[in-house]
C-alpha cells in the first residue's frame, strides 16, 4: 500500500482537494447521525488524509457508516463536499479491494450493485435473500417482519427486472473501466 | 399610426403641404429641410421660418451635398425653447443620435421628420440629370435606371428605414406622382398627424414587400462589397496600394458627420517627426518612404470612429483621389460593431461601447 | 524654448560592476554622444552616489544642459534622486528622463552585446523623449480647518475629541437620536471588565460639552463634493419634533406618552419604549424624539398631544420639518462602524424558533444595569438559568455566510461566561473552533475564565435542538440540546441547556457603502472600507484627506478602535495643520480650445476629478483629486486632455526612437 | 398536464404509495407517465462502488425520458430524486461524462441528449395544480382527528437548498394546511431514519427511528405524513422492532387523499403496519 | 521560420504592476531575450490606440501590454477600461492582415517576476513562428 500514491489519488484524480480548507472544526460529527459508531469521526478523517494515512483511512468503517443524510454538507462552514468525498473513499477502498472491519455494509451496496448491473431493478427481497446468504443474522431478525409484509402484499417475490437485461450488458463494461470521479 | 399624404402635384408636394402647416398652424417655429437655393439646383440644408418660403424645400431629390447631421447639430446645440422640425435621412439621424450621445446636441426641441430613403446620386450626376429631365424628386422614384445611379454607400445601405423619427415620410408601396405616406413614430407625432386631420389607414399592400425585396438586394451587395474589401485590404501592402493616391486632403475627415473633434490629432504635433530620427532609420534600413501619415491616418480614424461608422459614404464622395474610403470603414466599421454589439445610431441610450466596461471583459 | 537651445546631458552608470560587465557602458556613452541636441554623455561608476549627482549639476551650470538623462536603475528607484539633482542645478525637475539599461538589460540578458544594444535603443528612447519634456510645477492649495465625523459611536467619538483638542472645528454626525453607537450597550468589557458605561458616558458628555465639535444627532449625510481641503458636505437633519433649545431633558414626556409597546431598538427589543423616547438615560443629547411611525397624532392623525399637555418648556413641535445644513470642510473621517451579524439563516441553531437563543447583542442588554432585567441574567420565565451554552463563530469563518474572523467574539464570548459565572453561578460551556486572544492581557483572561471553571470545548456547535436526548432526566424539561464534537476528546456531545447564546459575527454597518459610494472610498468583498495600503496606510483612502476609524474598515475591539480614532484623527490634522496641500504634477490637462464638451472624460474619471464648466461648455480637471491615471486622455474623443508628463507627442517621440 | 413518472424499485411495494398515487391522479387529472423499460436509479449502492455505472443508470433513465417525449421527471422517492440529481449535477459540470455516457448507451441506441429536469411528486402537487381543482375534488371536511408531523427525511432538500430550508422546510407543511390538514411543528422534520443501514446496522440505527417518533408524539402529532419509501419503511416497521407502536407512518399522498375525501380502502392505508385506527393520543 | 529574424517587440507596460514585475525580473536575474523594449506608462488606462497602430506601422512585430491584475488596478479599473480599446484595435489592425497573435494584453502583477520573463520568451517564440511584421523594412505611415 502506498499511502502517498493514493492520497495523490485521492486529491488529484478524484478533485479531493477540498478536504484542505478543513479547519477542524468538528460541525461534520457533530451533524453525523452515526458519527459516533464510527472508526473515526469524518472530520478526523480528514485530518487523517491530509497526513497521508491513507491506508488507516481506507481500512476505515467511517466511509461505510455514512448514510448520505448531507447534513454535514449543508452546515460545512468551509463548504467541503463531505458526503461526495465519502462516496469517493468507499470507491477508492472498493478499488483497493480493502475490507473495514465492519465489512457488512460493502456486502450489502455489493449485492445491490452485482443484483442492478445483472436485471436494471433491484427486489427488496432478492436483496435481503443475497445479502442474507453472507449475514444470516441480519436477514433472519427480520423474518417476522417479512411475514406481516406478506400479509399486507409488501413483499415482492418475483424479482422485477427491466424488459430485456441483456441490453444493458454494458454495465458490466462500464464496471470493469471506471470513470474517475470527478 | 399610418397616413397618405395625397396631391396631385405628387409626393413632393404633399411633404411640403405638411410642412407649410407645421408652420402656419404654429406647431413648430422653424423647418430644417434641404431646399433649392437661388444659386444651385443642389438642395442644400436651410432653415425655413416662413410658410411662403417651403415651396423651395424637396427633401426628396435624390442628392445630399452634406450629411446634414452636421448642420443640424449647429441648430440642436442647445435647448433655446424654439421647436424645430427637422427633415433628415436616415443615415443623417443616426449621425446625429451619436452626436447627442456625446453630448454635441440636444433632441429636446427637434420634431424629427425622417426619410425612407431609396438612396442619393453623387452632386454632379445630380445636376447632369437634373439639367435632362426636371422632376427627378418624383422620377427618381419611377425609373428604375435611375435608381442605378446611387453612389456606392447607398447601394449597400440597408438603414433605409429612418429609426427614432417622430414621423416618417413613406416612399414605400406609395405612387409617389399621387402623393406620400407618412407615419408617426412617437407620441409626438400622433398628435401632429391628428392634429391636421389625418386618419389611420392600413399601410398599402405593398409596402412590406417591397422593404423586404430591398432589404434582401442591399444585404447581398453588401456582402459582395465587404467580400471584395476584405480582399483589397487582407494585408497591409494591398491596403496602401489601395490609397496610394491618398493626399491627406483630409476632406473625408472634413465631411465624416460623427468626426467632430474641433481640432483634429493629425493637425497637431503629435506625429512631427525628428529629421535625426529619420536619418537614422534611413541609415539602418536603407531606404525608408518619407512619412506621409496617410496609413496612420485612416488607421487612426478607423480605430477613433470605426465603432460610430454609419455607412453615409460622404467621405468617399468627397475623396478627390477617387479612394473608396467609406468602403474599408464599412467593412471594417462593422468588424468593430459586431465586436462589440453595437450599432451607431440604433438607440439613444445605447452606450458608447468603450466607456462600459465590465469585470468579465478578460 | 526653441528646438535649437536644447542641450542634453546623458550620464551612463556603471552601478558598480552591477551594469559594467554586461553592458559596454564606455560604446553605450560614445554612442549618446552622436544623438541629436546630446550636448555631452558621460559614463560614471556611481550616479547616484553624492559625487555622481554632483557631476550633473556641474555639467548643467557649466554647459548649460536643459535636459538630462540618466541611464543606470529603475526609475522606481532614482528617478527623485536625479530630479532633485536638476532641481537643485536649476533646470525643472521634470526636465529628466530616465533609461534602465540595469534591470532591463544588464540583468536580464545573457549576451554582452544584446545587452549594449539593447542600453544603447533605451539611452536612444530616452533622449527622444526628453526634447519634449515640459516644465511642471506643483501648486500650493490652501485647505479649510474642519473635519467632518460621520458616525457617533466610539470611533467617531474619539476621533472628534481628539481632531477637537488640536484646535479644529468637528462636525460629529450620528443618525440616531444620541451617540455612543454599540459601546453604550455594553455592560461590561473585556479583558479588563470595566464597566463600560463608566468609561463611556464621561466621553459622550465631553462630545456634547466639547466647544470644538458641533454635533448633529439624528442627521445624515446626503451628499459630498469637492477635495481634500474642500469638501462641500449636506446634512440631513430629521425632525425630532422637539425644539432642541427649549427641552430641559426632564423627561415627563416619556411618562406620559399613551403608546408604551414599542419594541426598543436599544434594548434588542427585549423591553419596550414609548412613541416619545429617549433611547437610554444617558443618551447625549438628552433630548427625546417623537418617533413618527407610532406617535398617534404623527401616524394616525388622531388627537392626542399627551406629551404636549404636560412639557412645562413647551418643547414639543409636531409641525417641524426635515432640515438640510451645508458645511465646508477640509477633511473627513469615516467612523460607521458595524451591524451584528443576523444568526437566523442559520436554523440549525434556532435563533428565533426557541427563545431561549439569543444573540450576543441580546445578552449585553440582558446583563446591563440599565437593560430590561436590570442587569440580572434572567430567562424569559423569569428564573436564573442553570446551564448556559455559548457558541463562537456565528456567521464568521463561515463561508455561506462571513468568511472573515470577526475579531472580538471570542474574548466577549470568555466574558459573557465571566459574567454568568459571576451573576448566576450557572455552568457554561463555551463552543469554540479556536480561541483568538491575540492582545494585551487577552490571553491571561482566558486562563482566568477557564480557572472559573468554563467548560471550553473545542468544537463548532452542530446544531441546538429541543429533542432531548434523555427525556425521562425532569431536570432536563424544556430544555435545549446543544450538539457538537468535542474535537480534542472526539466524543460527541449533546449538552442540555436553559440558555444559549450565540457569539455572532460583525458586518458593516447598514449604509455605509452609500456613504461609501457618496464620497469614493471603495469596499472589500465584504463591505468592508479598503484602507490606502494595508500595512503602510490603514487609516488612509484612496481619496486624499478621507480617513477610516473604527470597523468600518474591518472588526475591532474597543482598544484598537480608540486608536485607529486617534490615527485618523492624527492624519487628519497633520494635514490640515500645514494649511496647505500640493497638487501632483504629473495629471491631466484639458485644452479648453479643443475640448468640444462631450462629457466622455467626466464620464470616465473614477475619481471625480473632472467637473464640466456649464458656462463655457467644457471639462475642467481639478487638480487636487487627479491620479493621473490616463484614462480621460484615452478616452477624450477630440484629442483635448492629455496626461503632462505622458502626452501623446512624449510617447510617440520614445516609440519611433524605439523602433529605428 | 402529462409527466414522465420514474417509480423506482421500492414504488410497487410501498405501503399504499401507488394506491394512493393512482388515486390522487385520477382526482386530479395528472397524468403521470411510466417511463417504459426505467432502471434503477442505483440509488447510494452504486455511487459507493462506481461512479461510472452510477452514470450510465441515471445516463439510460435520462434518455429514456427523453426519447419518449417526456420534458420532466418525477419521482416519489428521495433516493431516486437525489441520486439522479446528483448525476445530473456531475454531468452539467463535467459534460465529457456526457460522452462517456453515451459510449455505453450506443450499444442499446439510446443517446442522452440533454438533461431532463428531475421533480419530486411533492412538488407536482405542491405547485403544479390549480387552485380551482383542488376546490373542485375537495368533497368532504377533512378528519379533524389527524395532527399530521410532515416527515421529509434527508434527501429533499439537501445537499440542493431549492425545496425550501434544508433543515426546517415547510413546503409540505403549508401545502397541507391549504387543505386543511392540521399540522403540528417539530423539530425532527429532516433527521436521518437510518435509510439502508437499518439492513445491517439495525441496533445502531434504532435511535435515530426512535428519536424522530418520540419528538412527534412530544409535539402532540398523531401520525406522520412521509415522502420516501424507504423513510415510511424503516419508521412503520422500526416502530414494530422498538416495541414503541402507536403512530402511523402514512404516505403524503395517502393524508392528502383522506382531506380530499377519497375513501381510505382506495389509498391502501390497509397496508400500513402500524395501523390507522390505533391513532391515539400517546403524548410523552 | 526564419532563424535569423530577431523581432522588434515594443512592450506597453504599467507603472505599478508589469513595470514592476520587469524590474524585480531583473533583481532576481531572470534573463530572457533581448528583443523587448519597454515603455512606461502610468496606467494600461492611458494607452492610447495611436500607440497601437503607430508602433505596427513603425515596424514592431509584435505589441504586448501589461498591466495590474483585474481588481488590482492602482487607479481601480484603468486596465478594464484598456480591455475594450485595446480588442477593437486588434480587430482593426487584424482586417488588414496584422495576425491577432502579433497583439497580446497581459496581465502580470508587480510581484510576478517569473511570469514576466515566461511571457516575455512566450511571446517572442510567438513571434518567430509568426515571421516578420507585414510591414518589416518598409515604412509606411
Amino acid at each position: 500500500m502506498d499511502d502517498r500514491r493514493l492520497q495523490l489519488k485521492f486529491y488529484e484524480t478524484h478533485d479531493g482537494k477540498d478536504v484542505l480548507k478543513c479547519i477542524q472544526c468538528g460541525t461534520c460529527s457533530g451533524s453525523c447521525p452515526l458519527s459516533d459508531k464510527m472508526d473515526y469521526a469524518p472530520r478526523e478523517l480528514f485530518a487523517l488524509i491530509r497526513d497521508g494515512e491513507m491506508e488507516a483511512v481506507l481500512r476505515s468503517n467511517t466511509q461505510w457508516y455514512c448514510v448520505s443524510c448531507y447534513q454535514c454538507m449543508v452546515r460545512c462552514p468551509q463548504e467541503i463536499p463531505v458526503t461526495d468525498l465519502m462516496y469517493i473513499l468507499k470507491q477508492m477502498a472498493i478499488e483497493q479491494g480493502i475490507s473495514p472491519k465492519t465489512a457488512k455494509m460493502p456486502d450489502l451496496y455489493m449485492t445491490f450493485y452485482r443484483e442492478v448491473l445483472k436485471k436494471g431493478r433491484l427486489t427488496e427481497a432478492m436483496l435481503m435473500i443475497r445479502y442474507g446468504m453472507k449475514h444470516p443474522t441480519d436477514t433472519l431478525s427480520n423474518a417476522f417482519l417479512a411475514v406481516k409484509l406478506l400479509k399486507r402484499r409488501r413483499l415482492e417475490i418475483i424479482p422485477q427486472s427491466i424488459k430485456e437485461p441483456k441490453r444493458i450488458s454494458y454495465l458490466k463494461s462500464a464496471d470493469s473501466e471506471r470513470t474517475e470521479t470527478k | 399610426m399610418y397616413s397618405v399624404l395625397k396631391s396631385e402635384k405628387g409626393g413632393v408636394f404633399a411633404v411640403r403641404s405638411l410642412l407649410k402647416r407645421l408652420l402656419t398652424e404654429n406647431m413648430v417655429d422653424a423647418v430644417f429641410v434641404a431646399a433649392k437655393t437661388p444659386y444651385s439646383d443642389l438642395p442644400m440644408p436651410t432653415l425655413i421660418s416662413s410658410p411662403e418660403n417651403i415651396e423651395t424645400a424637396d427633401p426628396l431629390a435624390p442628392v445630399a451635398p452634406f450629411n446634414a447631421s452636421r448642420q443640424a447639430s449647429i441648430l440642436l446645440r442647445s435647448d433655446t425653447g424654439k421647436r424645430l422640425a427637422l427633415v433628415l435621412r436616415p443615415c443623417e439621424i443616426r449621425a446625429l443620435i451619436e452626436l447627442v450621445k456625446l453630448k454635441q446636441c440636444v433632441l429636446d426641441p427637434a420634431i424629427l421628420i425622417g426619410i425612407e430613403c431609396k438612396g442619393r446620386m453623387e452632386n454632379a450626376l445630380f445636376l447632369e440629370q437634373e439639367k435632362q429631365r426636371s422632376g427627378i424628386s418624383i422620377s427618381f422614384y419611377q425609373d428604375d435606371n435611375l435608381k442605378e445611379m446611387i453612389c456606392s454607400a447607398c447601394n449597400v445601405c440597408d438603414h433605409f428605414q429612418p429609426v427614432g423619427t417622430d414621423l416618417t415620410l413613406s416612399v414605400f408601396g406609395v405612387q409617389i406622382s399621387t402623393g406620400i405616406g407618412v407615419e408617426a413614430e412617437s407620441e409626438t407625432g400622433t398628435d401632429i398627424l391628428k392634429k391636421m386631420g389625418y386618419s389611420d389607414v392600413q399601410p398599402p399592400a405593398e409596402r412590406e414587400a417591397e422593404l423586404r425585396d430591398l432589404q434582401q438586394q442591399r444585404l447581398e451587395a453588401k456582402s459582395v462589397l465587404m467580400e471584395k474589401t476584405a480582399e483589397d485590404i487582407k494585408d497591409i501592402k494591398r491596403f496602401e496600394t489601395l490609397i496610394a493616391n491618398c493626399l491627406n486632403c483630409s476632406n473625408c475627415r472634413v465631411a465624416c458627420p460623427v468626426c467632430y473633434c474641433k481640432e483634429c490629432v493629425f493637425v497637431t504635433d503629435v506625429f512631427a517627426h525628428e529629421p535625426e530620427l529619420l536619418i537614422r532609420r534611413a541609415v539602418k534600413r536603407g531606404m525608408i518612404k518619407m512619412p506621409t501619415e496617410t496609413t496612420m491616418f485612416h488607421l487612426t480614424r478607423l480605430a477613433h470612429i470605426g465603432h460610430a461608422c454609419v455607412a453615409c459614404g460622404h467621405c468617399t464622395s468627397v475623396c478627390p483621389s477617387g479612394i473608396p474610403v467609406a468602403d474599408f470603414f464599412i467593412t471594417v466599421g462593422s468588424k468593430v460593431q459586431d465586436l462589440f454589439d453595437y450599432e451607431p445610431g440604433r438607440d439613444i441610450n445605447e452606450p458608447i461601447p468603450y466607456l462600459v466596461f465590465e469585470e468579465e471583459n478578460q | 524654448m526653441k528646438r535649437d537651445q536644447i542641450n542634453i546631458g546623458v550620464y551612463i552608470c556603471h552601478c558598480g560592476m552591477n551594469i559594467s560587465p554586461k553592458v559596454d557602458v564606455e560604446a553605450v556613452a560614445e554612442f549618446a554622444e552622436g544623438l541629436a541636441h546630446v550636448r555631452i554623455a558621460r559614463d560614471y561608476k556611481f550616479m547616484c552616489s553624492s559625487p555622481g549627482q554632483e557631476f550633473i549639476i556641474d555639467d548643467i551650470r557649466q554647459y548649460g544642459l536643459n535636459r538630462i538623462v540618466v541611464a543606470s536603475c529603475s526609475p522606481r528607484m532614482h528617478e527623485a534622486t536625479f530630479r532633485n539633482a536638476c532641481e537643485t542645478a536649476g533646470i525643472n525637475r521634470h526636465y529628466f528622463q530616465m533609461a534602465n539599461i540595469r534591470e532591463q538589460a544588464a540583468w536580464v540578458t545573457l549576451d554582452t552585446k544584446e545587452a549594449t544594444a539593447k542600453a544603447m535603443d533605451l539611452v536612444a528612447a530616452a533622449v527622444a523623449r526628453v526634447t519634449y519634456h515640459r516644465p511642471l510645477e506643483s501648486r500650493e492649495v490652501k485647505v479649510n480647518k474642519s473635519i467632518l465625523v460621520i458616525g457617533g459611536g466610539i470611533a467617531g467619538m474619539q476621533a472628534a475629541i481628539s481632531s477637537g483638542n488640536a484646535g479644529y472645528q468637528v462636525y460629529l454626525i450620528e443618525r440616531e437620536p444620541s451617540i455612543g453607537g454599540h459601546m453604550a450597550k455594553f455592560d461590561k468589557t473585556f479583558p479588563t471588565l470595566d464597566c463600560a458605561a463608566c468609561i463611556m458616558t464621561p466621553k459622550m458628555v465631553e462630545v456634547g460639552q466639547h466647544e470644538s465639535i458641533r454635533l448633529f444627532t439624528y442627521s445624515e449625510v446626503v451628499s459630498v463634493e469637492g477635495f481634500v481641503g474642500n469638501y462641500s458636505v449636506r446634512i440631513l437633519k430629521k425632525p425630532r419634533f422637539i425644539d432642541e433649545s427649549k427641552c430641559n431633558g426632564c423627561g415627563i414626556c416619556m411618562e406620559k406618552c399613551p403608546i408604551k409597546k414599542i419594541p426598543s431598538e436599544f434594548n434588542e427589543n427585549l423591553s419596550f419604549r414609548t412613541a416619545i423616547y429617549s433611547p437610554f438615560p444617558q443618551a447625549v443629547p438628552n433630548t427625546p424624539v417623537i418617533d413618527p411611525d407610532h406617535c398617534r397624532i404623527l401616524a394616525e392623525n388622531k388627537p392626542c398631544g399627551a406629551c404636549e399637555k404636560f412639557c412645562e418648556a413647551g418643547a414639543i413641535d409636531f409641525n417641524q420639518q426635515p432640515e438640510h445644513m451645508d458645511i465646508t470642510v477640509g477633511s473627513i473621517i469615516i467612523a460607521t462602524g458595524f451591524k451584528a451579524f443576523d444568526p437566523e439563516p442559520l436554523v440549525q441553531y434556532g435563533y428565533g424558533i426557541y427563545p431561549e437563543v439569543y444573540t450576543s447583542l441580546e445578552f449585553e442588554r440582558l446583563n446591563n444595569a440599565t437593560g430590561p432585567t436590570g442587569g440580572s441574567i434572567l430567562m424569559k420565565g423569569g428564573d436564573f438559568p442553570k446551564r448556559v451554552a455559548i457558541i463562537h463563530c456565528v456567521g464568521s469563518r463561515d463561508a455561506q455566510y462571513r468568511e472573515y474572523c470577526s475579531r472580538v467574539c471570542c474574548m466577549y464570548s470568555m466574558k459573557f461566561a465571566h459574567l454568568v459565572r459571576e451573576k448566576t453561578g450557572a455552568e457554561v460551556w463555551e463552543f469554540y473552533i479556536d480561541v483568538r486572544s491575540p492582545g494585551k492581557l487577552y490571553e491571561e483572561f482566558y486562563n482566568r475564565v477557564q480557572k472559573e471553571g468554563v467548560h471550553m470545548i473545542r468544537g463548532r456547535v452542530a446544531e441546538v435542538t429541543d429533542i432531548l436526548d434523555d427525556p425521562e432526566n425532569s431536570e432536563d424539561k424544556g430544555r435545549l440540546t446543544v450538539v457538537a464534537e468535542n474535537t480534542l476528546t472526539r466524543r460527541m456531545l449533546r449538552i442540555p441547556v436553559d440558555m444559549v447564546i450565540l457569539s455572532v459575527g460583525l458586518e458593516p454597518a447598514e449604509g455605509a457603502g452609500d456613504v461609501g459610494r457618496m464620497i469614493g472610498v471603495s469596499s472589500d468583498g465584504n463591505g468592508w472600507f479598503t484602507e490606502l495600503h494595508a500595512k503602510l496606510a490603514p487609516v488612509s483612502t484612496v481619496i486624499k484627506g478621507v480617513f477610516l476609524a473604527g470597523c468600518c474598515q474591518g472588526p475591532k475591539d474597543i482598544p484598537d478602535t480608540v486608536a485607529q480614532a486617534m490615527g485618523a484623527s492624527g492624519e487628519a490634522v497633520a494635514l490640515l495643520s500645514k494649511g496647505t496641500v500640493m497638487t501632483r504634477a504629473e495629471i491631466s490637462f484639458i485644452d479648453p480650445d479643443l475640448c468640444a464638451g462631450c462629457q466622455t472624460c467626466v464620464e470616465v474619471c473614477v475619481y471625480n476629478a473632472i467637473d464640466f464648466d456649464e458656462g463655457r461648455g467644457i471639462a475642467t480637471v481639478n487638480e487636487l483629486l487627479c491620479q493621473g491615471c490616463g484614462s480621460c486622455a484615452v478616452a477624450c474623443p477630440s484629442s483635448a486632455a492629455s496626461i503632462k508628463h505622458f502626452t501623446n507627442r512624449q510617447v510617440m517621440e520614445e516609440l519611433e526612437a524605439i523602433l529605428i | 398536464m402529462r409527466y414522465g413518472f420514474f417509480p423506482g424499485c421500492a414504488y410497487k411495494t410501498a405501503a399504499g404509495y401507488r394506491e394512493s398515487v393512482e388515486a390522487l391522479n385520477r382526482a386530479l387529472a395528472i397524468q403521470l407517465v411510466e417511463i417504459p423499460d426505467w432502471n434503477c436509479c442505483g440509488a447510494t449502492a452504486v455511487f459507493s462502488i462506481n461512479s461510472s455505472v452510477a452514470l450510465v443508470l441515471s445516463g439510460r433513465l435520462l434518455a429514456l425520458a427523453d426519447l419518449h417525449g417526456f420534458d420532466e421527471i418525477i419521482t416519489v422517492c428521495n433516493a431516486c430524486y437525489t441520486t439522479l440529481r446528483k448525476a445530473i449535477h456531475m454531468m452539467e459540470h463535467h459534460p465529457e461524462l456526457i460522452t462517456e455516457i453515451n459510449k455505453h448507451l450506443k450499444t442499446e441506441t439510446l443517446q442522452l441528449k440533454r438533461l431532463l429536469p428531475v421533480r419530486h411528486y411533492l412538488d407536482v402537487l405542491a405547485n403544479d395544480i390549480p387552485e380551482m381543482r383542488w376546490r373542485k375534488v375537495k368533497q368532504s371536511k377533512s378528519d379533524s382527528d389527524l395532527r399530521v408531523a410532515a416527515y421529509y427525511g434527508c434527501q429533499l432538500t439537501r445537499p440542493w437548498k431549492d425545496q425550501g430550508q434544508p433543515e426546517r422546510p415547510d413546503v409540505l407543511e403549508q401545502f397541507l394546511e391549504r387543505l386543511g390538514v392540521t399540522v403540528i411543528e417539530h423539530s425532527a422534520k429532516t433527521l436521518c431514519c437510518g435509510a439502508s443501514h437499518m439492513i445491517p446496522y439495525a441496533k445502531d440505527c434504532a435511535p435515530l427511528v426512535s428519536r424522530i417518533i418520540r419528538e412527534v408524539r412530544k409535539k402532540n402529532g398523531n401520525i406522520i405524513a412521509t415522502i420516501c419509501p424507504m423513510c415510511q419503511f424503516n419508521l412503520d416497521a422500526g416502530q414494530g422492532r422498538l416495541n414503541i407502536p402507536g403512530t402511523p407512518i402514512a404516505f403524503f399522498t395517502q393524508i392528502v387523499g383522506l382531506a380530499l375525501g377519497i375513501d381510505s380502502k382506495d389509498l391502501g392505508i390497509d397496508k400500513l403496519l402500524v395501523p390507522m385506527y390505533k391513532i391515539s393520543d400517546n403524548k410523552e | 521560420m526564419n532563424d535569423q529574424f530577431e523581432p522588434q517587440i515594443i512592450a506597453l507596460v504599467c507603472n505599478w504592476c508589469t513595470y514592476t514585475a520587469a524590474d524585480l525580473a531583473g533583481t532576481s536575474r531572470l534573463s530572457y531575450p533581448s528583443n523587448v523594449r519597454l515603455v512606461r506608462l502610468m496606467c494600461t488606462g492611458m494607452i492610447d490606440a495611436k500607440y497601437i497602430i503607430k508602433a505596427f506601422l513603425d515596424g514592431a512585430d509584435g505589441v504586448v501590454i501589461g498591466g495590474c491584475h483585474p481588481g488590482d488596478c492602482h487607479y481601480i479599473n484603468g486596465n478594464l477600461k484598456a480591455t475594450k480599446r485595446i480588442y477593437g484595435v486588434g480587430k482593426i489592425m487584424e482586417q488588414f492582415g496584422f495576425e491577432p497573435d502579433r497583439l497580446r494584453l497581459k496581465w502580470i502583477g508587480a510581484s510576478e517576476g517569473l511570469e514576466f520573463q515566461k511571457n516575455m520568451a512566450e511571446f517572442i517564440e510567438t513571434i518567430k513562428q509568426l515571421g516578420p511584421s507585414p510591414v518589416k523594412s518598409r515604412m509606411i505611415l
